[in-house]
């Protein structure tokens, strides 16, 4: 089920990768928006979905200023439809605010690939890559069940992203879900907004709050590094920490075990990325070789496996640098 | 006379966009004279001083001080070379206390760490100075009444010991008492050899402390160097108006109608401010309240007409009771106020003037909520035709105008509003000799017309002459009641001073 | 002293028009404005050509603008009179959420999607309301009344919504709003008629004329008899209201009520009324200047967006052409009067 | 008429204190918010118990409020002056950005960690002075010209970064910045010096007094001698630098710099300053209020946080609290003067 580490790749694998799907083609315009990079992961989105679309001589990527209010995203499709693009990767900040515009698109027959947020109708997308949310609680969860080994009345805290997400509430529930199969609870539970900063007040208040703790979830990496100084600002060093979303500092300082960071779980930043590959395979009608199929399947989801010591080696390489 | 002059000013012309407010105007000043500026309304005198002081650059002309040709470019630079001014829109920082205010641009300090003991010390002897001990150098002074502000601005222009102290309208706040300290100063600075530029409209000051005059009209200076004592009244008053102005006050042209009282005051009180306050006007009757400024006039006015809250007593008009602390009440029973602060409480400062006007009225100009634009600005504009607000131009903005023509302008907006009950309080605080009288006689035409008026100045003449009946308060109650022929100047202040027993409180 | 805020440095006052009358001056100072966005449009179609100068971006430009638009009008008043409002992206989040929960929905599918425009209105017109009394009678600063219901609105309707987006099913509701009579989308045509409305009340009505007395000088109109307090509800209200269409308006472009629609409007709205000329002290307003303000900063965006500029620079290169943009007009109405 | 923006409807303009000095009436101003917090304190500790009564949990309130109570000291400078800055936020992210790049953090290692320390505070000084100079000689309005500073440092800041967090590799900054002498926290340690010297500043000297003069009556200030132009930049200048301190203050807390700090710290800041009872419309200020403003908000949302609330309902109460205390805080200033 690890099938997406090869798609999660940014850089090296895709000169050596498959087959002739690499070759230049014909030419493809795409437009590409997402919400305002104004957390590292967000930040990684655009970056590796630009250095993705660069390395390709046939695709001309068009970049709308990233935001946060869905009446300029959808505006900015509406631009890519005047432009006649020919397809279109949209990480909406809502996917069910822009099901509308992204359907129009399609309509107007430019193919359109959805990331991340889903729309909230099948004909909106050609093709939807999905972090797994619900799977990343989940995932998170298990490692701390598996972890307790069955011990009972363990304190838990939780860190989450911007509260008013969809994707944070997938999140929390799978870690809850996953939780209550060996009977323990999120104890302490607090949202920060996915920034360093928001990590640090989040979690130095959430520390007073819980004089114990034996595991602490934290959604997101990149507020991570917040949470971090903030557990070292406080002394604190009884629990358990798992991440969110994967960058390389955490993996690191997993690698390097000697913080309470014990492990991450993988949210692929290259999502977008990904999407820019298939909108060029699907314009050029190509299908995806390592797939018996000759359709660009209609949903890819991308697994949220655990990163620990034992396994970092392998995840290191294509995580991002927030 | 002998003297070289200290400061000259030649041809001096001065434009706003649309006007030329100064139109080469010659100055002349010697060093320990007390010259004093003439002129109407708009005529020009603010500008000229504020050209002097570095607050307006010049478009022509020349400064020379001490024959010695400058420009001040900036307020700072007049400073330095000696020219305090204490300006007629009283320029001080509400929220400072007085002694910051009197400091403020050559605070006392030592690394940029102010000396609050030793400026707290010279601004109470300055004060001292002026007559007034009681108020506190560390009072703010957004809680001064306006004279004690204007007190606080002598202080300032004291402090910075210069060789000219310009003041424009320096009495128009105060009453008897505090222009003859204020004079006393003006005395004591003029015999250390410090020149004084006076402006007033009130004749008699400058007969008591001037020198010498010039007189301004329309921007232009139609005549100087004339003596203060002894040119004539009449020739002045033509100088500046180019006509003839009888300063009489308009007698009634009938016997008072007998008839109920239009406004009936019961009873009224306000914790803290005055009390017990009764009184009854009919219709055509003007009724004046006469009292040292702080004796709580304004406040009477302004609770009669609802802009406070009465803690006791009724207000009835026409036979209706007013309800307690609403204004718009007040307005629709028919009542009207031009009020003392004319700036903060009169006027929309950046509005153009026919809107200023018609503020009161802007219901009666419309339809179903529409406005009737056309037929508003024809009726603002008559009315300040009728009190003749110099430029007549309805369209420019307010802030523009000078200082008496604003005074005209909220005259006017009531006048449109043709009220049963008028509250007029200080109407004519900066008016000119030529205007003043001209609003003496609106006043009496408005009372001849049925119009019931109560009018509040500090001017005891301009009271007694004005009114029919006079009431004194002091202290925030009412010492004498009766009729305004059968007492003089000298009755009301006795009158009053038989209840101020003791010193003014620290109100000023 | 009222344009302190402003200007500390002006020696002295020029007299500037007050609203959208006044002729020449008038002209002048609207000058600027036009002329920053005809360099915008140069600009724009020099670097985008016919991408730039068709009339479906001209539309896209128009639908963009007519959210925030809606909104930025109403703010003219509140600014006009002498306030400032901080929660309107709240109030609008609050009201799609109010108007898109199943309750009213449900509502909707009995009597009609009248239903949801009008709850939306409502919500919006009574949070405006709230606003509006404890600005005027607690006597609380605008600054921290709006900054508390920006807060508690958008807490409510997260509350309300339990964080989920909701979608809109009523077809009746998607079409209607979704339509283009003529091939014009109806959302512009309301944002042209809110535009009309504005200015008509601004400049036309007893209304109008109290809102620029209030914003000069509150004492002076108190003592006018205009009543200030409950004028200054009456404004906030309006703004609600505004907030409310705005709010349909965006629930129909994204077929969704949301807790995080309209987010950071306060700025946006804000900015356009300022650059549009609107004092933020109160006294003076322009309705025409703030559709100007608002179509400036929507071409820069849509230009920003034809020329594929990094989110980055385009973030400093807007910044950079308001600069220069305020400057120009000043210059420009400078000159003229 | 200063407070008209405020107060459209008092009758009797109520004196109320300049600044912290000013005896009794002082006390009465700043005892509401006294009593706001102690009340907050009351139920953190009947809410949390030990929890929130701990040295502890103090000290972490005291390191919440230390970055955004640094900024909101200078932003009551610039208030008090008579203008308003959006821009804080940006500056603070601009400054840990140009002071924890690749180049400044190679010339630490070389020359010290004050060479980061140096330049945070340089830049945000710089910024803060380009603000003061479009406010003052370019006479754009304050709101406009710290919007566009806002937007373009925060592009800036991505620019330099490249989006990424910059992570903090000089062990000496992180050493000095993270010790607590005496047990306490160094950026608390700032925090209180901060505030006593923007205290001294404001009320015991010269550039204090005329900051008072600018913002409440520009006019008569210039004609006083002041230079209004001049101040006004400083002004700003010293909002930036304050900025600087707190980028400073943010780095060592979270051992990076990043292109997101600072996030809607105007608001914060203003909220702080405002609710301490500095007048918006300039003129009046007072560094002890802003000091209760922030730990006020502060507590808040530690009380909340022990408490386990969802940021929902922090949001609703948080606006319903603030709207309690402002109304309390106005009732016993009015019932004491
Ligand atoms: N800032 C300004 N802009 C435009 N016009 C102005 C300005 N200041 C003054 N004026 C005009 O200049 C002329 C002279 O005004 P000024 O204030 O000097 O008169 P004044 O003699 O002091 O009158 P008063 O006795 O009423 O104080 C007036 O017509 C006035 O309208
Ligand atoms: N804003 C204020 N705050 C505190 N005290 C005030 C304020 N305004 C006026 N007072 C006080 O109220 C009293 C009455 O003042 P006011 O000047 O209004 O009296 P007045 O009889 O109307 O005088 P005037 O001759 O100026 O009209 C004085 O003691 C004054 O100091
Ligand atoms: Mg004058
Ligand atoms: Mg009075």
């Amino acid at each position: 089920t690890n099938s997406s580490s090869g798609d999660s790749d940014t850089s090296e694998s895709i000169g050596k990768s498959n087959t002739d799907n690499d070759k230049s083609g014909d030419k493809v315009v795409i437009g590409f928006s997402a919400p305002a990079a104004d957390h590292g992961w967000m930040g990684s989105i655009t970056k590796s979905a630009v250095a993705q679309a660069d390395k390709y001589d046939d695709v001309e990527l068009k970049v709308a200023e990233g935001t946060n209010d869905v009446n300029l995203q959808i505006s900015q499709v509406e631009t890519f439809i005047n432009d006649k693009v020919d397809a279109i990767v949209l990480l909406p900040f809502d996917g069910a605010a822009m099901t509308s515009v992204a359907r129009k698109a399609m309509d107007a027959g430019i193919t359109v690939i959805n990331v991340d947020r889903e729309f909230d109708s099948p004909f909106a997308a050609r093709t939807t890559v999905l972090g797994d949310n619900y799977g990343m609680g989940v995932s998170a969860g298990t490692f701390v069940c598996e972890d307790a080994a069955g011990k009972k009345g363990l304190k838990v805290a939780e860190i989450a992203g911007i509260d008013s997400l969809p994707l944070t509430q997938e999140r929390s529930k799978g870690f809850s879900d996953a939780l209550k199969s060996c009977g323990l609870k999120v104890d302490n539970r607090v949202a920060a907004e996915f920034t360093v900063e928001s990590g640090e007040k989040a979690a130095s208040n959430l520390l007073q709050a819980a004089p114990k703790i034996d595991y602490l979830w934290n959604h997101d990496d990149d507020q991570g590094v917040g949470v971090l100084a903030a557990i070292k600002n406080a002394g604190r060093d009884e629990f358990t920490m798992i991440g969110g979303a994967g960058s390389a500092d955490v993996m690191d300082a997993i690698k390097a075990d000697n913080s309470v960071l014990k492990a991450t779980v993988i949210y692929p930043s290259t999502q977008a990325a990904d999407g820019i590959k298939l909108a060029r395979l699907l314009v050029q009608g190509k299908s995806m070789s390592d797939l018996a199929e000759i359709e660009v399947p209609r949903q890819l989801k991308l697994a949220a496996p655990i990163v620990t010591k034992d396994n970092v080696d392998t995840y290191l390489p294509s995580a991002f640098r927030s | 006379m002998s003297q070289p002059p200290l400061l000259e000013m030649r041809g001096i012309v001065k434009e706003f966009p649309g006007v030329r407010a100064l139109d080469g105007v010659d100055l002349t000043i010697r060093p320990g004279e007390v010259h004093c500026l003439l002129g109407q309304n708009g005529a020009g005198k603010s500008t000229l001083i504020k050209v002097l002081s570095g607050a307006h650059g010049v478009d022509e002309g020349t400064i020379l001080w001490d024959g010695e040709p400058v420009t001040f470019t900036d307020p700072q630079a007049a400073l330095a070379t000696g020219i305090a001014t204490i300006y007629q829109e009283l320029d001080l920082v509400d929220g400072l206390s007085v002694a910051d205010n009197i400091f403020l641009g050559h605070e006392r300090a030592r690394g940029g760490v102010t000396r609050d003991a030793e400026m707290n010390r010279t601004a109470r002897e300055l004060l001292q100075t002026l007559g007034h001990p009681e108020i506190r150098p560390t009072r703010e002074v957004g809680s001064l009444s306006a004279a004690g502000k204007q007190i606080v601005s002598m202080a300032r222009a004291l402090s910075r010991q210069a060789k000219v102290i310009v003041m424009d309208e320096p009495s128009a706040v105060l009453d008897p008492d505090e222009v003859d300290g204020l004079f006393r100063v003006v005395d004591d600075l003029r015999a250390s050899g410090t020149a004084i530029i006076y402006i007033s409209h009130r004749l008699e000051e400058i007969r008591r402390i001037g020198d010498r005059l010039t007189v301004l009209k329309d921007g232009r200076t139609v005549a100087g160097d004339l003596s203060a004592k002894d040119t004539p009244t009449s020739e002045l008053i033509t100088l500046m108006t180019g006509r003839t102005v009888s300063s009489v006050f308009p007698r009634r042209s009938g016997a008072l109608p007998d008839g109920p009282a239009l406004l009936s005051v019961d009873a009224l009180g306000r914790d803290g401010e005055f009390s017990d306050v009764s009184f009854a006007v009919r219709p055509g009757e003007i009724v004046g309240l006469a009292g040292l400024v702080g004796a709580g006039r304004s406040e009477i006015v302004e609770t009669i007409f609802g802009a406070r809250r009465a803690s006791s007593g009724s207000v009835t008009v026409d036979g209706n009771r007013l309800r307690n602390g609403s204004v718009d009440a007040a307005v629709r029973a028919g009542l009207g106020l031009c009020p003392e602060e004319r700036k903060s409480q009169g006027l929309i400062l950046d509005d153009a003037v026919y809107r200023n006007v018609s503020l009161a009225s802007i219901d009666r100009f419309s339809r179903y909520g529409v406005s009737t634009e056309g037929a508003e600005r024809r009726a603002a504009h008559e009315a300040i035709r009728s009190v003749d607000v110099r430029p007549d131009a309805p369209d420019r903005v307010i802030r523009t105008l000078s200082g008496g023509n604003q005074q005209k302008v909220v005259l006017a907006r009531w006048l449109l509003r043709s009220c049963k009950v008028l509250l007029l309080d200080e109407p004519t605080r900066g008016v000119d000799v030529g205007a003043r009288a001209e609003i003496y006689t609106l006043v009496r035409q408005l009372a001849d017309s049925g119009v019931a008026i109560v009018v509040v100045s500090s001017d005891i003449d301009e009271v007694l002459g004005l009114s029919d009946r006079v009431l004194v308060i002091a202290e925030g109650s009412v010492v004498h009641d009766g009729a305004s022929d059968a007492i003089d100047a000298s009755g009301v202040l006795d009158r009053i001073l038989a209840t101020h027993d003791h010193q003014k409180g620290d109100a000023a | 002293m009222s344009a302190s805020l402003q200007d500390p440095s002006t020696t002295v006052p020029t007299p500037t028009p007050r609203g959208d009358r006044g002729g020449s001056v008038g002209l002048a100072r609207n000058l600027g404005l036009v002329i920053a966005l005809v360099i915008l449009c140069v600009v724009g179609v020099a670097s985008a050509g016919d991408r730039f100068a068709s009339t479906d971006n001209l539309l896209t430009i128009l639908r963009l603008a007519a959210v925030i638009g809606v909104v930025a009008i109403g703010m003219t008043f509140v600014i006009t009179g002498g306030g400032i409002d901080l929660s309107v992206g709240a109030i609008v989040a609050l009201a799609s959420i109010w108007a898109t929960t199943t309750g009213t929905q449900a509502m909707a599918d009995d009597i009609g999607w009248v239903a949801m425009v009008f709850s939306a209105v409502l919500v919006g017109t009574a949070c405006g309301a709230i606003n509006g009394v404890l600005i005027a009678y607690g006597r609380i600063v605008p600054f921290i009344a709006t900054l508390a219901m920006l807060a508690s609105a958008r807490g409510l309707a997260e509350i309300i919504a339990d964080r989920k987006t909701q979608i809109i099913r009523n077809q009746g509701f998607l079409d209607f709003f979704g339509a283009e009579p003529l091939g014009i989308p109806v959302i512009v045509i309301i944002f042209a008629v809110v535009t009309a409305a504005g200015w008509f009340l601004l400049n036309r009505t007893t209304f109008g004329r109290r809102t620029f007395a209030v914003g000069g000088n509150p004492e002076a109109a108190r003592l006018a008899g205009i009543k200030v307090q409950r004028h200054t509800v009456y404004l906030y209200a309006l703004l609600g209201t505004t907030c409310g269409i705005a709010a349909v308006m965006l629930m129909s472009r994204t077929t969704t009520g949301s807790s995080t629609h309209g987010n950071l409007y306060e700025l946006d709205a804000i900015a356009a009324v300022v650059i549009g000329g609107t004092l933020l002290s109160g006294g003076r307003g322009t309705v025409v200047g703030t559709l100007f303000g608002v179509l400036i900063f929507t071409t820069l965006t849509n230009v920003f967006t034809l020329n594929n500029l990094s989110t980055s620079a385009q973030a400093v290169a807007k910044g950079v052409i308001i600069v220069i943009a305020v400057l120009l007009q000043q210059r420009i109405a400078n000159r003229k009067t």
